[in-house]
């Protein structure tokens, strides 16, 4: 029973640090943003105020059940992948290194690039159920640029999978450990074809056609304010998180204790901040078959040079 | 009669029956009119039957029925070979039956269609 | 015993000629007096069956000539299976053709019925007979009959399509006629025992051009390509009934002497392989015509020259489970494509030019018809579980006992072009809106119980092969056994 | 209410904190004042460090900008925009044609007086304002907020008939089947 | 026992029909108790066996037996059979052809029985060609484009049935029986030509019926025009036979072989080529039917690359898939049916917003497309990860790769299945529509619940997979690769389901109180017609639902791809064939003298070469 309590408290303090660490780190890009802009830019913490505001914002009306299920789903997706997800090296020198290990012996990577997506799934439908068109618009751009980005995240994956011999998170960051080389390191073109990946993922410039304001009335969430909004954004932040984590794990080393973690998820997140800053945007078939071209080739090369 | 001339003839009356054959054959496979082609079925039929006759004559033979006086005649003179020559007959009226068919159907045919040109009588093909 | 084979013969010649005398006493005579004739048959053919199974074959001799002198008739399994056959199917025809139009004048039936008399006297002795010119006046009987009976509509083109078959026809009574001769200056006998057993002393080249000959002189009649040209015109035009007794009639008939050639007679080696490509070229040939053709009978025409070389390149297997395997489709196409033409033949029955096309929609007019259309469409396409499949099965097996596995392939790939046409018609039946306004003819009571008991027996095929499989076996083991062909036919005498 | 002075509760306190800090506005970009909206957002004034930034839809949105005359096509929609937007939610009158109608004020089409149809609670005077005076109108808003005092969305609540009567003047036809006012 | 429940399908089919002729009322109860009599009779009464009846046609035995791999695919039709005669029952109301319907669902239930209890090749040819034709009944059941659809579905079917005949008879040729235990026993008899052309024939029999790729195109059309309350059965059942025949030949067969990998390699390759392909179809596709066509297509090749993989886990992720995939295709189907029987159409640009209306149907499909996506925690995820693991650790890195963007591309079509009929806008149009009888919506909600299930407790389905892997000559994989509800592969990875579960719920039910009790008291539903849509006010009658074009930027991106249809080389060839055959027939040309010169020349052509014919 103890033990289901200490897995409780740790899961609540894995959310906690996920959303801190994740809304921050929105902050801090609206900042560097703004800096790149030359401009002063809004405070650190400005994606917390956002968020509580949005919280404490009234929400009237809604446009059926999906509409309140969609958020849901996005937000389970989030923290169930976070569970999954090992934070920090687990048996690592820190003395909170156990909080961290929430569920991660009980899942491996496929599983997680499968529950990964269930909050897409739901946030689809609670946006298709308001019956807006530009969010089934953004909706069908969004999955469809999903497709286009999967295929070298998979093959950079299935490419570490086949040289440890493993598809398991922990032994990833064991097999870092043991050798003491970075997988970034051990497979180069799995880390480029991945990072084309993550710059997909987190959907900055030049794959933000998803919600492309200007165009689309910012596309899946244009009919979801007050606290369907914060509910997505929280999520949001939490799922950066766990990308961001996952990513460190797989490719960096992960991480021992906070700080380290830290450290390399932002170095991390920078690549697709700055490079999203300075470029322009895809249309969507662009941005598939920009996926279909080089990050593919990539990706297989890191298949071959995994086979040799 | 001696009988290198003997075997000369029966080539030639082979020769001639085939050739007989052949005419009406000539008639059935080119001749545009539909009664030459009956007549050259007939001619073809003819022909034929001349061919069997003459394969069953026998040299100094006799005709294969029973008379008066046949079997002195026998004693010397061998019998012609009496199946051939039922058949011819049998084949002969089964021929008269052909061609009285042939020819009502051309009589049909020219009701029909007011023509005996082979060539437009084309209703059922392919 | 209730009679001899000659019966066979005789009995129907005997109707065919008193059927007009008949006719002047009672004129609905000329009507029953062939179903009277034909159903004695049945129980004669029946009760002979039985005879051979357990006595061994019949050999009866005509007019006090012993073989090979005299003409002799056999009724051995394999063709007594025939007979039978032909006769159950002259039954069908006639029962079907009963009062095939509703008011059919006194003048007309008793034609018909006289010229069908005709058909299965001459069918039946080409079957029964052990002498090869008989088998030539018969197989002339069987044509004559054939070319009026094709003729028999004054309206339509059918003098045309008789007129072709005439042609073919006498071309090939000449053929015939000379091969026989050839046979007859080299040997010096006509009965078939005989000549079987002497075949080896005749000089190789007169004996493979006699053969020759009969090949194309009975391939005309047995339908074989390229000397069918007239095969889909006559099926086409003459009355249903009339394309049904050409398919499980004289077609059987005429197949059986080029058979009884190729297997007892001749010893040639090749002509199994000649049997092969001729019923290959035949088979391809016929179905991708038929898969072209917008009439209905035409296209059946078509599939009916597809079974034929079917069968022959079964025949030319050469071995028992070929013959088998030949006799069972024989059988079978002797009951589907009767049934296919029988209500095939209701379908169309109002259609001018009887197009395919007219039939659409037929299945909720003429639901019982066009159920047993579709039944013989699954059936000659070799569906399970319907009665051709058992055929096409024992078929397949004998080919690839003798690994003739391309073989194999381009019939089943035939086949998929035989399915083809045959469902696009099922389809248009029952999946059609009908666009011609022409109603649908109910068909008259002996046509319902022509074509239910040739369904039933589809079925019963389908579902117990082996209630028929015992016969086919009898008839194959038969006709493979040469020696005691010849054999009973020299030592039989006259009891 | 939520903006009631006298009821502010910490709660409250906390909540009109974030809300005076995270503004976001849906421009409508009616008229000419548009025009200024840009260099109000970007490098030069940069108005995102006080937590104001550009919103998509009403849905969203917290702050009503209206840059400008309205005529009676684009008051149908504006309005219909407003009664979109979620509580709480603030609307500023850009420039003197939301005040008086402005250089338009004897315009057949537009309409003078935006506080007839719409609670304003911040009106910025200029013909066009800078961004500098847009950025203090801005600034109003925030004060009044952390007030209590930016109720315009009560107003409007309470004299709905007032507002109503007055809409329906100008365009019968469109008022008359729009939807309900959803909040 | 066997042989009577057979008996009583075949005669209840036909008694159904007749009773449909003389009274509607009547032939639904035959129909029900047809089905459902035979089919309780067989699942109490037929156990694993190997020889339960036994006879003898044409001098052939036919055996018939029940394999523990037969039992699992028999489990499927039967579950199936029934759920949806009882659904079928009110789809069927109302509609033309109802008697034959009745008649060709029995038969081909019958079928699918049939060829899993055969234990020799006749019986199994037989009861193959019966199911052919009864389905074919189906395809063309409604009358719309009979002739192109009906018939390619029956040229495919034939084609491969022909195979498989002509693989039995060499079969039977070479080792003299027609037992399928004799075939897979002396399969080293054979010689090496016909050890290479028997598998082959096979394969192509069976990959017609289960749709692999280049024999694929009957599928999409076949499957959508049949009815929907058969489609479920032909999807999720008929097409499975050709699943049993392929897993019967990969594994009996090619392992036997020294070519055997590389035969496997291409079926697996053509299974993965057949999923992505298909998926990317089934984008394209505007109704919901033939999206779900597609989807089949694409789901069966996940089946055949697993089957085709052969390893332990491989074949559990297949034979899992198979059970899974017939019951979340069979909910789907069933789900358009529903719609089309409310509605009378089943195009997603004309119906929206069903989601208010009928919300069993929803819910259902909403489960059975996250079990389609293979999203944790329904069963199609178990399936799925079991798959790549198998892969992975067959070392089959590409391939894994062609599945999982089949699958990331699958969930496009997933949520344009669900967008397209339940979501979007609401129209006065389809305000009428009610949810669909209690008959139609329990089956369909209980087998997507079943998903659910087997999704959290696999092992329910585990022992019984287990089984039929060891008949076919797997070693006991109890205990290696799952306990309880834990997966595992042979690295010795894992995943936990049950947690996953219990995470899921946990975090779902917090955040959906959450959402929904902060704002109950003052949300309020409002149509969907209020929308931010610039201030403007949708009129009643205008539809803002996105729906046309609705995946457009994605086709453009795969555009190359769609350019190549496989339909076009195939019906090119059909032209070129009747072409060919209009040509070949101009040799009857209708003359009389032609056709004796014909006779002529044939003669002299015989008479020239009779020397090399006769010697």
């Amino acid at each position: 029973m103890e033990h289901i309590l200490i897995k409780i408290l740790g899961a609540i303090a894995t959310f906690i640090l996920a959303f801190i660490v994740g809304m921050t780190y929105g902050g801090v890009v609206r900042k560097i943003t703004a800096r790149v802009h030359n401009r002063l830019g809004p405070p650190f913490y400005q994606n917390f105020i956002d968020a509580l505001k949005l919280f404490s914002k009234k929400t009237a009306i809604h446009h059926g059940v999906m509409h309140f299920l969609g958020p849901a789903f996005l937000m389970v997706s989030s923290v169930v992948s976070l569970m999954f997800v090992p934070v920090l090296i687990p048996g690592g020198d820190s003395w909170y290194n156990s909080w961290f290990s929430n569920m991660i012996y009980d899942g491996d990577l496929i599983f997680l690039i499968y529950i990964m997506v269930f909050g897409s799934l739901g946030m689809a439908l609670g946006a298709g159920q308001t019956g807006n068109p530009n969010s089934s618009i953004g909706i069908t751009r969004g999955l469809s640029q999903m497709v286009g980005y999967e295929i070298p995240w998979v093959l950079a994956l299935v490419s570490l999978m086949l040289m440890y011999k493993t598809t398991s998170i922990v032994d990833f960051i064991n097999v870092q450990q043991e050798t003491g080389t970075w997988l970034m390191f051990a497979n180069p073109f799995a880390f480029i074809a991945g990072l084309f990946a993550l710059m997909g993922m987190f959907h900055y410039s030049p794959f933000d056609i998803i919600g492309a304001p200007a165009e689309l009335a910012s596309g899946p969430v244009s009919e979801n304010g007050g606290k369907f909004l914060f509910t997505m954004m929280s999520s949001g932040s939490v799922f950066s998180f766990v990308k961001l984590t996952l990513f460190v794990d797989i490719f960096m080393g992960g991480a021992s204790n906070l700080v380290v973690l830290v450290i390399k998820t932002f170095t991390l997140y920078m690549i697709p901040v700055l490079y999203g800053i300075v470029s322009h945007r895809y249309r969507t078939e662009q941005a598939v078959t920009f996926f279909w071209k080089w990050p593919l080739f990539f990706g297989l090369l890191a298949v071959l040079y995994a086979v040799l | 009669m001696d009988n290198t001339y003997y075997d000369l003839l029966t080539y030639v009356v082979y020769g001639s029956a085939i050739l007989v054959m052949l005419i009406g054959l000539y008639a059935v496979l080119v001749k545009k009119s539909l009664l030459k082609i009956v007549i050259g079925l007939s001619i073809v039929d003819s022909g034929l039957n001349l061919l069997i006759v003459s394969l069953g004559y026998l040299k100094n033979g006799t005709a294969p029925i029973f008379s008066k006086g046949f079997f002195e005649l026998a004693a010397d003179k061998p019998m012609v070979d009496p199946l051939l020559q039922a058949l011819v007959l049998t084949a002969i009226v089964i021929g008269f039956g052909v061609t009285a068919v042939a020819l009502s159907l051309v009589i049909r045919l020219w009701r029909h269609h007011h023509t005996l040109y082979i060539d437009e009588i084309k209703n059922l093909k392919w | 015993m209730v009679g001899t084979p000659v019966l066979f013969i005789a009995i129907p010649l005997l109707a065919a000629f008193l059927i007009p005398l008949l006719g002047m006493i009672w004129k609905e005579s000329v009507r029953i007096v062939p179903g009277l004739v034909l159903m004695y048959l049945m129980v004669l053919a029946v009760s002979l069956m039985g005879h051979v199974a357990h006595n061994g074959p019949i050999i009866e001799i005509i007019a006090g000539w012993a073989p090979p002198i005299g003409i002799n008739l056999v009724f051995n399994a394999f063709t007594g299976f025939l007979v039978t056959l032909i006769i159950f199917m002259g039954l069908l025809v006639w029962l079907y053709s009963y009062r095939f139009k509703s008011n059919v004048e006194y003048e007309p039936a008793r034609k018909y019925f006289i010229l069908l008399m005709m058909l299965v006297t001459g069918s039946t002795g080409v079957v029964l007979t052990g002498d090869i010119f008989n088998l030539f006046v018969f197989i002339e009987i069987t044509s004559i009959s054939a070319y009026a009976l094709t003729a028999f509509y004054t309206g339509r083109d059918s003098a045309e399509a008789s007129f072709k078959y005439v042609m073919m026809g006498s071309l090939a009574s000449t053929m015939l006629l000379i091969a026989i001769m050839l046979i007859y200056s080299q040997l010096g006998t006509l009965n078939m025992a005989d000549v079987a057993s002497k075949i080896h002393l005749m000089d190789p080249t007169l004996k493979a051009i006699s053969f020759i000959l009969f090949v194309v002189a009975l391939g005309v009649e047995a339908e074989i390509f390229p000397l069918n040209g007239w095969a889909p015109d006559a099926y086409a035009e003459a009355p249903g009934p009339v394309g049904a007794a050409f398919a499980g009639i004289v077609v059987k008939a005429m197949l059986y002497a080029l058979i009884r050639f190729t297997y007892t007679i001749f010893d040639l080696s090749g002509a199994f392989n000649l049997l092969i490509i001729i019923g290959l070229l035949t088979l391809v040939i016929a179905e991708v015509a038929a898969i072209r053709q917008d009439k209905l009978k035409r296209m059946l025409a078509y599939s009916s020259i597809g079974q034929m070389g079917l069968v022959m390149v079964a025949f030319g297997i050469g071995t028992r489970e070929g013959v088998f395997a030949a006799l069972f489709i024989m059988l079978n196409h002797a009951i589907i494509k009767p049934l296919l033409f029988f209500s095939g033949s209701y379908l169309v029955y109002h259609s001018k030019k009887k197009y395919i096309s007219d039939i659409d929609g037929m299945g909720k007019l003429a639901p019982f018809t066009s159920l047993l259309f579709a039944l013989g469409a699954f059936a000659i396409v070799g569906l399970p579980p319907f009665a051709g499949f058992w055929s096409k099965l024992s078929f397949l097996v004998a080919a690839a006992d003798n690994d003739m596995v391309l073989i194999i392939a381009l019939i089943l790939a035939v086949s998929i072009v035989e399915i083809v046409y045959y469902m696009r018609v099922v389809n248009r039946i029952f999946f059609f809106k009908r666009t011609t306004g022409l109603l649908a003819r109910r068909p008259t009571f002996n046509a319902y119980i022509v074509m239910s008991v040739l369904g039933i027996i589809v079925l019963m095929i389908g579902f117990f092969p082996d209630t028929v499989t015992g016969y086919i076996q009898a008839a194959a083991d038969s006709l493979f056994d040469k020696t005691q062909y010849i054999h009973s036919v020299l030592t039989a005498s006259i009891q | 209410m939520y903006n009631d002075k006298n009821s502010q509760k910490i709660v409250d306190i906390i909540q009109n904190y974030a809300r005076k800090h995270s503004l976001w506005v849906l421009a409508y970009g009616t008229g000419c004042g548009a025009i200024e909206i840009a260099p109000t957002m970007t490098s030069r004034y940069d108005a995102e460090r006080l937590g104001i930034r550009g919103a998509a839809t009403p849905r969203q949105a917290d702050v009503l900008l209206i840059t400008g005359y309205l005529t009676v096509k684009t008051v149908k929609r504006v309005v219909r925009v407003y009664e979109q937007m979620q509580d709480p939610k603030y609307v500023i009158g850009f420039g003197s044609c939301t005040i008086n109608g402005g250089m338009y004020y004897d315009s057949y089409n537009t309409i003078n007086l935006l506080d007839r149809y719409l609670p304003v609670d911040v009106y910025i005077n200029g013909c066009m304002p800078r961004p500098e005076a847009v950025i203090q109108g801005f600034v109003k808003l925030q004060e009044l907020i952390s007030q209590g005092k930016a109720n315009g969305a009560a107003k409007y609540k309470e004299n709905l008939e007032w507002y109503k009567a007055n809409q329906k003047k100008i365009a019968p036809k469109w008022f008359e089947r729009a939807p309900e006012y959803n909040w | 026992m066997l042989t009577l429940i057979l008996v009583i399908f075949l005669g209840g089919a036909i008694l159904t029909w007749l009773g449909r002729k003389i009274n509607p009322l009547l032939g639904d109860l035959l129909f029900l108790v047809s089905v459902i009599l035979p089919a309780t009779m067989f699942v109490m009464n037929i156990k694993v066996g190997d020889t339960i009846a036994q006879h003898t046609l044409l001098g052939i035995d036919l055996v018939w037996g029940l394999s523990p791999l037969a039992h699992l695919f028999s489990l499927v039709v039967v579950g199936l059979g029934v759920m949806l005669s009882i659904y079928s029952i009110s789809y069927m109301r109302g509609k033309e052809k109802v008697g034959m319907y009745y008649f060709s669902f029995i038969l081909s239930i019958m079928a699918m029985l049939g060829i899993l209890v055969s234990r020799d090749w006749i019986s199994f040819f037989i009861f193959w060609e019966i199911m052919t034709w009864s389905s074919y009944l189906m395809v063309i059941l409604n009358g719309k484009k009979v002739q192109s659809i009906g018939i390619k579905y029956f040229v495919f079917s034939a084609l491969g049935a022909y195979s498989m005949l002509m693989a039995l008879v060499i079969i039977n040729s070479q080792l003299g029986s027609f037992m399928l235990s004799d075939t897979f026993n002396n399969f080293q008899h054979l010689s090496p030509a016909n050890q290479i052309l028997i598998p082959v024939l096979l394969l192509v029999a069976f990959g017609v019926k289960s749709a692999v790729m280049p024999l694929h195109i009957w599928a999409p059309d076949a499957y959508s025009n049949s009815p929907m309350g058969y489609t479920a059965v032909f999807s999720g059942a008929l097409s499975k036979m050709g699943v049993y025949g392929l897993v019967l030949v990969i594994i009996s067969m090619t392992t036997q072989l020294p070519a055997g990998s590389l035969i496997r390699i291409i079926v697996a390759w053509l299974g993965g080529f057949t999923a992505a392909a298909a998926t990317l179809w089934a984008i394209t596709q505007d109704d919901g039917k033939k999206l779900l066509a597609w989807s089949s297509i694409g789901q069966l090749g996940y089946i055949v690359t697993g089957v085709a993989i052969g390893t332990p886990l491989a074949m559990l992720a297949a034979m899992f898939l198979v059970v899974v995939h017939a019951l979340f295709k069979g909910s789907l189907f069933m789900a358009v049916g529903a719609i089309e029987k409310q509605t009378g159409t089943t195009d997603f640009k004309e119906v929206n917003g069903l989601i208010r209306k009928m919300p069993v149907t929803f819910i259902s499909s909403l489960l059975s497309i996250i079990a389609l996506a293979g999203i944790p925690p329904l069963a199609g995820f178990v399936s799925k990860w079991m798959l790549y693991e198998a892969l992975i650790q067959n070392h089959n890195y590409l391939l894994v790769v062609l599945l999982f963007f089949a699958s990331t591309a699958a969930f496009l079509y997933a949520y344009k299945f669900l967008h397209g009929y339940f979501l979007g806008q609401e129209e006065p149009e389809w305000a009428h529509v009610k949810e669909a009888p209690m008959s139609m919506t329990i089956p369909m909600l209980l087998l997507a619940l079943t998903t659910f299930v087997l999704g959290t407790w696999p092992q329910l389905l585990f022992n019984s997979i287990d089984s039929a892997m060891q008949y076919l000559g797997y070693d006991a994989t109890n205990g290696k690769l799952w306990t309880d509800s834990v997966l595992f592969s042979q690295w010795g990875d894992k995943v936990a389901l049950q947690p996953v579960l219990y995470a899921i719920i946990a975090v779902f039910l917090f955040f959906a109180i959450f959402l929904y009790f902060k704002g109950r008291k003052a949300t309020r539903y409002v149509t969907t017609k209020d929308i931010s849509t610039s201030g403007e006010i949708p009129k009643e009658w205008e539809n803002l639902t996105f729906k046309v074009n609705f995946m457009q930027p994605f086709e453009r991106a795969i555009e190359p791809f769609l350019k190549r249809q496989i339909e076009k080389y195939y019906l090119g060839f059909g032209k070129g064939m009747e072409a060919l055959f209009d040509f070949t027939r101009r040799i009857y040309t209708g003359n009389g003298q032609t056709y004796a010169i014909y006779a002529i020349v044939f003669l002299a052509l015989l008479l020239i070469f009779r020397v090399s014919l006769f010697g």
